[in-house]
C-alpha cells in the first residue's frame, strides 16, 4: 500500500492551539475545606433535595470526588442520567463550576472559600 | 432594493431591516422593506453568506404570511370539552392573564407530580423556536422533547449518520470543486432545506462549471430534473444500487483509497469472529495487523500505513481479519445483476456508474486552496430523506455513504462533507469553537449537535423513560411512539412509569405531519391538556384547550436564527456567519413572542432559575454574559448576553440590530478540516453489534422482536413492507417528496404560494407513469381514489407523466387541509400521511424512522 | 366574490394548461366585443346592400345598427371614456383603424341621411355637406367590412385567427349580414321587390362565405401549430362545438337555406323572409362568436421542446 | 441602449422565487404574473428532461403588442423597455392577442388574495395598480433606472438571470448569447425579443 494519508499535507497544528476564551484553564487545587453548593436544576431538581446542597470537601479534590459525595448522601438515583456506563459525564449534561463549563469529571474544582456546582440535564434527542 | 418606486419617496418611515426568514428551517438572511409601518418587500439579504442575498419563492412570499387575515390576535379557549376529530373545540376569547393563569396552574401540579408527564413538541419550520423550547423543556425537567412529523419531514437516518460518518447535520457535494456528484433521494441545490438557497447558487455554479449529476430517484422532479442523468430506482431499494456500487468498486474494480482507509477509518481494525473488535487485553484499544511488525497491535501505536486491510491473522487468542476484509466479503453477494432484480436499474448502468464514480474520485491527488495543499477527491455521493424514509433506513444512508469512504471522498476538497463540523469561532473570541474529537477507540465524536446528546458514541439501551422510546432505540432521534395507535401497549411493554398529561405545541400540525389522521387524533385526546402557540389555528390546534397567537418570523427577535453551524449555513470555503432576527412590524392585537411567554410561564410556574440554568447551558453561556441565579431576564436580555459572549462586550443585541449579521473568513484547515484532525470513522459498525444484544435483551422477554439484521456492522439490503406486499391490484409504491414552493403543511396558507403551486404541473396532483396510468384507463387530470393495504385513502388528481418510475406513485408536501383555521389551504393538494400507518411495525426497528412508502391501488373517483 | 372566485381558478387551470384558451374576447363583458363586431359587419354590409337596392330604411337600419354596434364596442372597454385615444395608432393598429372607420362612416352616414330622411332639413341631399357624408360613410363602410378580419389576422397570439383567409371571410360576412338586414328592412316594410336577386345574392354570398371558412378550417388543421389544431377541435368537438352545430350550420345555413329553396320555388311570405335574414344574421353572430370563442394561445413551450 | 434579459436553463431549478419576488415587488393582483415559471417534461421514460422555463414579456424590439394597441399605451422606451401607460389604456386587450408570449393581462377589477380583504400591503402595492387596463412587466423599470436589477434577476437563486445591455457588444448578456448560443421564444414571429435563453 503506498504512504499516503496524507504524508503530502503538512499538519501546520492549526488544531492543537488552544482555542482562545473557549478553554479557560481552572487552578490548582487548594488546600482547606472548601464548601461546596451544588445547584441541582431541571429534572435533577425535582428529586426532593433542597437547593443549594451543601457539602464541605477539602483538599484538592475534582469533580469526581463532588458526584462520589452525592452519590453517598442521597444514593445511586440522583446520579442516573449524569453518567454514563463507564462513570463519565454524559453529553447532555452539563455542569457548571464556578460558572464555567466543565467538560470532564477529572477537572479540579477551584480553591476559595466555597464552589458552586451547577448540574442540568439537556434533552437529549432532537430531529428536524 | 424596491427603494425607487415613486411612491415612497414621499414616506415618512422608510427603512430596510436585516433580519431572518421563517417560511422554512433555511432561515435565510433577509432585507425587509418598511414604509409607513408597512412591509412591503422582503428580499435576500446581500450581505450575509446565509442565502447570499437570494431568497426562495417562499421567503419572499413571506409578506402574505404575515399579513393574513386569518391569523390569531387573541388568546382562545376551548368550550367544549370534547376533542376529536371534527369537533367544534367551541373557541373563546380571553385574556393573556387569564390564559397563562391556567396554563401555569396545570404545568405547576404536572411538574411537582412528575415532570415528564409534559411533552413539549415544536415545529421544524421555525429554527430560532428550538433553543427557547428545548431549553424551556430542560429546566421543567421532561425529557419528552419532540419536533414535529417525528422524523418524517427529514430523517432519522439522514441527520444521526451525517453526524456519524461527517460530523454534521447533513452532506452536501462541496459545490465549489465536486465533478461528479451522485444524489439518492436528496434535494440539496434544488428545494428546500438547509442552506437551500445558497445551495441552490452553489449547485447551479457547480453545473455551469460542469459536475455531472446523476440523480437515483424514483421522480424526476427538482433535483432529477437537473441531472445530467436520471436513474429511476424502485421506491425505497437505493441500499441495494449502492451496495452493488461498492461491491464493483471493491471486488470488481479495485479501486479503492487504501491509505485513507488505513488512516481514517476502522478498516484496519480486526474484527473476531463475535464481529466485535478484538481488543489488546491491557489499553483495551481496538487491534489492528501491524505488516512490519508482523504482529497485531493497538490501533494508536501502528503508522496507519503500516495497517492490514486485508488477510487473516490470529491476535488475542482469536482468529480475525480487518474490517475491510470483512466488508469486502460481505459485498460479493451485492453483484449488479442481483441489485438489478431490486432495483430495475439494469446492471451495465450499476457498473458504469461504479466505474465513473470511482474513477473521477481521483484517488491519491491532491489540491491546493488558500495555500493549503489538501487532499482532492472531487466525487460525492449524497442522500437525504427520500433515501432513508424507509424500514431500511439507516442502512439506505450507510450504503450510499459507504461510496464515498472507499474512495476517501469525505470531507476533503470536492467530496461528499457536512456542513461546517469544524469552527475555530470568531478570531477575537475564540467562539463559539469546535472541532470533531476521536474517542477511546480513535472514532469521531461531533463537535457540534443539534440534540445534546452526540450521534456516536451511541448512548446504552435502557429500559426506556422516555415516551419515544429513543433511550431504548438509541439509533433513533425523533420517534413516531408519541403518537402511534400502539404507544400504550408499548409502554405496558416497557414498563414506562407514567404517562404524557400535558402537551405544550409550538406550530407544530401534528395531525398532518406523521401519518394518518384517525390515529394521530386518537393519541392528542388522550392528553388532559394541550397548550399550543400558533400562527393560525391548524388542525391540531383544534384539540387545544387553550391557543396563544404567537408573534410572526417580522414581529421577533432571536440572537440565533440559525444553529451555528452545521445547520443552515452553506458548507465550503467562503464565510462564517451568524445573523439575528430582529422586529421589523409591532404585534397585532394581542399577539406575543413565544419566547418571552416562555419566560413568563416559568415565572409563573417558579422555575426561573432552572429556565437561567438551562439557558446557559444550551447556549453556553460563560461569565459574565451568564444569567445568575432566578432573576428576571427578558428574552432581549438573553439575546444580549448570548451575542456579547460569542463576540465580545461591544457586539451585543444594539449592535446586532444595527448591523444584522457578523461574519469572518473561514479558513481551509476549518472546511477541510480532515487532515489536520486525527479522527477516524466507522465503516464497520461494531457498536450495533452489542447496542443489539442491549436491545434485545429488554425486548426479547418482553415479546418483542427484534431482527437481528437490522443491527449488522456492515449494511445490507432490507425490503420495506411495501415491498412484501402480494395483494392484487396493490401495484403502485406511493411516495412523498418535498416540493420547492411548500414548507410542511404551513405554507398552503399562504395564496402566493398556493397559487405558484396551482400552476405547478405536479405540486397538487399524483404523479404515476403515463403509460401505466393509460393502460388503467386513467386520464390526466382525473379525479382518484388512492388507497393502502389496510383500506386508507385519500382523494387527488392524476398527473401522467414520464418523468416517474412505472412503479411508483409520487405525491408533493404535506397537504390536504382540511380545517376551517388556514381557509386557503383547505382542499389543496393531497394528503400523502393519511396513506401511513404509525405503529411499531412499520417503523425502522433500528433507528424509529417510519416508513414513507406504501404500496397502493388507483381507482377513478365515481361521478 | 364567488364568481371572481371561479374566474380565477379558471385563470390558473388556462395558464397551467399548454394550450392556454383565450377568454378576453368572447367572455363575460367579452361578448360585447362580439356583438359590437356583430352589428358594425352587418351594418356596413347593410349600408352597402341598402345603396344597391336602394333602400332609405335599410341605410337607416344600418346606420342605427353601426351606432349601436360603436356603444356596445365601448361598453365592452375598460376605460370607455377614453375612446378618444383609439384613433392614435391608425398607422399600425388595425382597431385604431376600425375605430376611425366606424367614426367616419357615423359622421358621414349622419349627413347623408338627414336630407335623405327628412328633406325639409339643414342641408338638402345635394348639397356639399350630403355629398361629404356620402363619401365618408363609403369609406367607413369599407374600413368597417374590411377591417375586423385583419384585427384577428393581427392577433398574432391566437394561431386560429391568423389565417389570411380571415379578413375575407369576414368580408363575406359582412355582405351576408348586408343581405340579410335587408332582407329583414324588406320584410318589415313590406316589399318583395327584387327579392330573388337577394335570394340569389344571398346564395351566392353563402357559398363563398362557407367555402372560406371550410378552407380555413382545413388549412387551421393542416399548419401544424397546436393552437389552430386544438382551435379546431374547440370548434367542432369541444367547447363552442354546440354552437358550430346550433348556431351556425343549423341557425346561420339550414334553416335560412330551406327558407330561401321555398322562396326559389314558391312564394315566400313577409314572415319567412323576415325570418330568414335574422336567422342568417343570427348564424352569423355564431359563428363570429364561435371562432372568437375557439381561440387558443400560441403555446410557449413547443419551441423550446423542439430544440 | 436597449435592455435585454438572458436566462439560464441550464442554472434555472423552477424554484419560482422569480415569479413570486416579482409578486413581491410589483404587488401584481392574484393570477396576473409578470414572471412565470413553466414545466414541461421532454423525453420518454428514462430519457427524459424537466424543462423549467421562466417567461415575462420578451420586450421585442419589434412588438406586436405595441403595433396592435390602438391608443399608444403600450409604447417602448428609448432604453428598449416595451411599457404601459395606464392612463392611455382603454382595456380593449388588442395588445394581449398580439402578443405571441401570452404576458399580457388584464386588471379587471379590484382583487385581493384573502376572502377578508386587502391586506395592508395589498393596499399599498396592489392597490397603486389601474384597474380595467392591461399590464405586464417592465422590467421593474423603477429599479433599473436608479441602477439596480429587476426584482427577479436580482433575486434569482441561482444566478439564472441576467440583465443588461444587448446593444453593447461586450455586456456580459451579449457575451452569453454569443458564446452559448442564445435563443428567442417564437423567432419566427419576427417580433425580435429580447429576452434569450441559453439552452439546458
Amino acid at each position: 500500500m503506498e504512504v499516503r494519508w496524507d504524508a503530502t499535507v503538512s499538519d501546520n497544528s492549526f488544531w492543537s492551539e488552544q482555542g482562545l476564551a473557549a478553554r479557560p484553564v481552572l487552578e490548582a487545587p487548594p488546600h482547606g475545606t472548601v464548601e461546596v453548593r451544588v445547584w441541582p436544576f431541571g429534572i435533577l431538581a425535582g428529586s426532593g433535595v433542597q437547593r443549594p446542597i451543601r457539602l464541605g470537601l477539602s483538599g484538592g479534590f475534582t469533580l469526581r470526588d463532588v458526584l462520589a459525595e452525592l452519590k453517598t448522601r442521597f444514593g445511586a438515583g440522583f446520579l442516573e442520567g449524569m453518567l454514563d456506563e463507564q462513570g463519565e459525564l454524559i453529553s447532555h449534561c452539563r455542569v457548571f463550576v464556578d460558572g464555567r463549563m466543565i467538560e470532564s469529571l477529572a477537572v479540579p474544582v477551584p480553591s476559595g472559600a466555597q464552589a458552586d456546582v451547577e448540574i442540568i440535564l439537556l434533552v437529549a434527542t432532537e430531529g428536524g | 432594493m424596491n427603494t425607487a418606486t415613486p411612491e415612497f419617496a414621499v414616506a415618512a418611515d422608510d427603512a430596510w431591516i436585516q433580519s431572518s426568514c421563517s417560511l422554512c428551517y433555511g432561515s435565510c438572511s433577509i432585507l425587509a422593506h418598511r414604509v409607513d409601518g408597512v412591509v412591503v418587500k422582503i428580499e435576500g439579504n446581500p450581505d450575509s453568506v446565509v442565502g447570499k442575498g437570494k431568497l426562495c419563492g417562499k421567503g419572499v412570499a413571506g409578506i402574505m404570511t404575515h399579513y393574513d387575515p386569518n391569523r390569531l390576535t387573541k388568546p382562545l379557549r376551548r368550550t367544549n370539552p370534547k376533542k376529536g376529530l371534527g369537533e367544534d373545540p367551541g373557541w373563546k376569547e380571553i385574556s393573556w392573564d387569564e390564559a397563562l393563569g391556567e396554563i401555569a396552574d396545570v404545568l405547576r401540579k404536572v411538574r411537582q407530580d412528575d415532570p415528564r408527564k409534559l411533552v413539549v413538541q415544536r415545529t421544524t419550520t421555525v429554527t430560532a423556536g428550538r433553543t427557547p423550547f428545548q431549553t424551556f423543556a430542560a429546566a421543567f425537567g421532561t425529557p419528552n422533547f419532540s419536533v414535529s412529523g417525528g422524523g418524517q419531514h427529514c430523517g432519522n437516518g439522514a441527520h444521526l449518520i451525517s453526524g456519524i460518518m461527517h460530523a454534521s447535520w447533513s452532506v452536501v457535494p462541496d459545490f465549489a470543486y465536486c465533478n461528479y456528484a451522485i444524489y439518492f433521494g436528496a434535494s440539496k441545490g434544488h428545494a428546500a432545506g438547509h442552506a437551500s438557497c445558497s445551495n441552490m447558487g452553489l449547485a447551479a455554479d457547480a453545473r455551469a462549471r460542469g459536475m455531472k449529476m446523476v440523480v437515483v430517484d424514483p421522480m424526476a422532479n427538482f433535483a432529477g430534473a437537473k441531472a445530467t442523468e436520471w436513474v429511476p430506482l424502485r421506491v425505497g431499494t437505493d441500499a441495494a444500487l449502492a451496495l452493488s456500487m461498492a461491491h464493483v468498486i471493491v471486488n470488481e474494480l479495485d479501486m479503492v483509497d487504501g491509505p485513507y482507509l488505513q488512516a481514517r477509518t476502522n478498516c484496519p481494525y480486526l474484527i473476531g469472529p463475535d464481529k466485535r473488535y478484538v481488543r489488546d487485553p491491557e489499553s483495551k484499544k481496538p487491534l489492528v495487523w501491524d505488516t512490519v511488525a508482523n504482529a497485531a497491535r493497538p490501533f494508536s501505536e501502528v503508522a496507519a500505513a503500516d495497517m492490514a486491510l486485508e488477510g487473516e491473522f490470529f491476535a488475542n487468542g482469536f482468529q480475525c481479519e480487518p474490517a475491510f476484509a470483512k466488508l469486502k466479503a460481505h459485498l460479493l453477494k451485492f453483484t449488479p445483476e442481483w441489485a438489478e432484480s431490486i432495483s430495475t436499474v439494469p446492471a451495465k448502468n450499476i457498473r458504469r456508474l461504479a466505474k465513473e464514480f470511482a474513477t473521477e474520485a481521483r484517488i491519491g491527488s491532491t489540491i491546493m486552496v488558500d495555500g493549503v495543499t489538501l487532499p482532492y477527491r472531487p466525487v460525492a455521493a449524497v442522500a437525504f430523506r427520500g433515501n432513508q424514509g424507509h424500514m431500511n433506513s439507516t442502512y439506505n444512508f450507510f450504503a450510499v455513504d459507504l461510496l464515498n469512504q472507499l474512495v476517501g471522498a469525505a470531507d476533503v476538497v470536492g467530496s461528499c462533507m457536512g456542513f461546517n463540523p469544524a469552527s475555530k469561532g470568531f478570531p477575537e473570541t475564540g467562539r463559539p469553537h469546535y472541532v470533531p474529537t476521536p474517542d477511546a477507540d480513535g472514532l469521531m465524536v461531533t463537535g457540534m449537535w443539534m440534540g445534546y446528546h452526540y450521534p456516536y458514541p451511541p448512548s446504552e439501551p435502557r429500559l426506556p423513560k422516555n415516551l419515544g422510546l429513543q433511550d431504548l432505540f438509541v439509533m433513533g432521534m425523533t420517534s413516531p411512539f408519541l403518537n402511534s395507535i400502539d404507544q400504550e401497549e408499548l409502554w405496558q411493554t416497557f414498563e414506562v412509569p407514567y404517562r404524557p398529561e400535558v402537551l405544550m405545541n409550538f406550530g407544530s400540525n401534528l395531525m398532518m405531519a406523521i401519518g394518518n389522521s384517525e390515529v394521530v387524533a386518537k393519541s392528542l385526546e388522550r392528553y388532559k391538556f394541550i397548550f399550543s402557540f400558533d400562527l393560525f389555528l391548524t388542525e391540531t390546534s383544534q384539540f387545544a384547550d387553550i391557543v396563544l397567537p404567537d408573534a410572526s418570523y417580522l414581529q421577533s427577535t432571536d440572537s440565533r436564527s440559525n444553529f451555528p453551524f452545521i445547520f443552515s449555513l452553506p458548507g465550503g470555503m467562503g464565510e462564517w456567519c451568524w445573523p439575528i432576527r430582529q422586529e421589523v412590524v409591532p404585534l397585532d392585537g394581542e399577539q406575543r413572542r413565544f419566547a418571552e411567554v416562555l419566560l413568563e410561564l416559568a415565572d409563573r410556574v417558579g422555575m426561573r432559575a432552572d429556565l437561567n440554568a438551562a439557558y446557559n447551558a444550551s447556549m453556553n453561556l460563560q461569565a459574565p454574559y451568564r444569567l445568575e441565579g432566578d432573576h428576571a431576564y427578558t428574552y432581549p436580555e438573553i439575546c444580549d448576553l448570548e451575542l456579547k459572549g460569542n463576540f465580545g462586550p461591544q457586539r451585543g443585541l444594539e449592535w446586532f440590530k444595527e448591523h444584522g449579521l457578523i461574519k469572518w473568513k473561514k479558513q481551509p484547515e476549518e472546511v477541510y478540516w480532515r487532515p489536520f484532525v486525527d479522527v477516524r470513522v466507522p465503516v464497520y459498525w461494531e457498536f450495533m453489534v452489542s447496542m443489539w444484544e442491549k436491545i434485545n435483551a429488554i425486548c426479547e422477554p418482553r415479546g418483542v422482536n427484534i431482527p437481528q439484521e437490522y443491527y449488522d456492522p456492515l449494511p445490507d439490503f432490507l425490503p420495506c413492507r411495501s415491498h412484501q406486499c402480494q395483494k392484487p391490484g396493490f401495484d403502485f409504491y406511493a411516495f412523498y417528496y418535498r416540493d420547492t414552493i411548500h414548507t410542511n403543511s404551513f405554507t398552503m396558507e399562504n395564496p402566493w404560494l398556493d397559487e405558484a403551486a396551482e400552476l405547478d404541473p405536479f405540486s397538487y396532483y399524483v404523479a404515476i407513469h403515463a403509460e401505466v396510468g393509460k393502460k388503467k384507463g386513467l386520464r390526466d387530470g382525473q379525479s382518484v381514489w388512492v388507497e393502502s393495504e389496510s383500506g386508507r385513502k385519500v382523494k387527488g388528481r392524476i398527473r401522467l407523466t414520464q418523468a416517474v418510475h412505472p412503479e411508483g406513485l409520487g405525491i408533493a408536501a404535506c397537504a390536504g387541509h382540511w380545517g376551517k383555521g388556514m381557509p386557503v389551504a383547505k382542499g389543496k393538494g393531497v394528503f400523502f400521511n393519511e396513506l401511513l400507518e404509525l405503529d411499531f411495525a412499520h417503523v425502522s426497528p433500528n433507528n424509529l424512522n417510519l416508513d414513507l412508502c406504501v404500496k397502493v391501488r388507483v381507482t377513478p373517483v365515481e361521478a | 366574490m364567488s364568481d371572481s372566485r371561479a374566474k380565477y381558478q379558471q385563470m390558473l387551470i388556462d395558464l397551467r394548461s399548454d394550450l392556454r384558451p383565450q377568454r378576453d374576447w368572447g367572455e363575460g363583458r367579452g361578448v360585447l366585443l362580439v356583438v359590437g363586431h356583430f352589428f358594425v359587419g352587418v351594418a356596413a354590409g347593410g349600408w352597402l346592400m341598402s345603396l344597391i337596392f336602394a333602400s332609405h330604411n335599410g341605410l337607416l337600419l344600418s346606420y342605427l345598427l353601426a351606432a349601436l354596434g360603436g356603444v356596445v364596442h365601448l361598453g365592452f372597454l375598460g376605460h370607455p371614456g377614453r375612446y378618444w385615444r383609439m384613433m392614435r395608432r391608425v398607422k399600425t393598429s388595425w382597431v385604431s383603424r376600425g375605430f376611425a372607420g366606424i367614426t367616419l362612416f357615423l359622421v358621414g352616414g349622419f349627413l347623408y341621411l338627414v336630407p335623405l330622411l327628412a328633406p325639409t332639413g339643414l342641408w338638402r341631399i345635394d348639397s356639399v355637406p350630403a355629398m361629404l357624408g356620402y363619401g365618408m360613410a363609403a369609406v367607413g363602410m369599407v374600413v368597417m367590412i374590411g377591417y375586423m378580419g385583419f384585427v384577428y389576422t393581427a392577433s398574432r397570439a391566437i394561431p386560429f385567427w391568423n389565417s389570411p383567409l380571415h379578413p375575407a371571410l369576414y368580408v363575406g360576412y359582412a355582405l351576408r349580414g348586408g343581405v340579410a338586414a335587408l332582407l329583414v328592412t324588406r320584410a318589415l316594410e313590406g316589399n318583395l321587390d327584387q327579392v330573388n336577386q337577394l335570394l340569389a345574392l344571398w346564395i351566392g354570398v353563402t357559398v363563398a362565405v362557407t367555402l372560406f371558412f371550410l378552407l380555413e378550417i382545413y388549412g387551421a388543421q393542416t399548419s401544424g401549430n397546436a393552437a389552430a389544431r386544438r382551435s379546431v377541435h374547440e370548434l367542432l368537438a369541444g367547447r363552442v362545438s354546440a354552437y358550430f352545430y346550433g348556431g351556425i350550420l343549423l341557425l346561420g345555413i339550414a334553416l335560412p337555406a330551406f327558407l330561401v329553396w321555398n322562396g326559389m320555388t314558391g312564394p315566400l311570405s313577409l314572415g319567412a323572409m323576415a325570418l330568414l335574414g335574422v336567422a342568417s344574421a343570427a348564424g352569423d353572430f355564431f359563428m363570429k362568436y364561435s371562432t372568437i370563442r375557439a381561440g387558443v394561445h400560441l403555446p410557449l413551450l413547443t419551441r423550446v421542446g423542439a430544440r | 441602449m436597449r435592455y435585454g434579459m438572458v436566462i439560464d436553463l441550464k442554472r434555472c431549478i423552477g424554484c419560482y422565487g422569480c415569479q413570486l419576488s416579482c409578486k413581491a415587488e410589483n404587488g401584481t393582483p392574484p393570477g396576473v404574473f409578470f414572471a412565470r415559471v413553466l414545466k414541461q417534461e421532454e423525453g420518454t421514460y428514462p430519457t427524459v428532461n424537466m424543462l423549467f422555463l421562466p417567461v415575462l414579456c420578451n420586450h421585442c424590439e419589434d412588438p406586436a403588442c405595441v403595433d396592435a394597441c390602438p391608443t399608444g399605451a403600450s409604447f417602448i422606451w428609448e432604453d428598449g423597455i416595451v411599457d404601459i401607460d395606464p392612463d392611455k389604456c382603454v382595456g380593449c386587450r388588442s395588445c394581449m392577442m398580439a402578443c405571441p408570449y401570452g404576458n399580457r393581462y388584464i386588471n379587471d377589477k379590484p382583487q385581493h388574495y384573502y376572502a377578508q380583504g386587502q391586506t395592508a400591503f395589498e393596499r399599498l402595492r396592489t392597490g397603486r395598480h389601474q384597474t380595467e387596463v392591461v399590464m405586464k412587466c417592465n422590467f421593474c423599470r423603477d429599479r433599473v433606472k436608479a441602477g439596480e436589477d429587476p426584482a427577479c434577476v436580482a433575486n434569482c437563486p441561482t444566478s439564472a438571470r441576467i440583465f443588461g445591455d444587448l446593444e453593447d457588444s461586450s455586456s456580459i448578456v451579449s457575451r452569453l448569447i454569443k458564446e452559448r448560443a442564445g435563443f428567442t421564444l417564437h423567432p419566427e414571429m419576427a417580433t425580435r425579443p429580447c429576452v434569450y435563453y441559453l439552452p439546458t
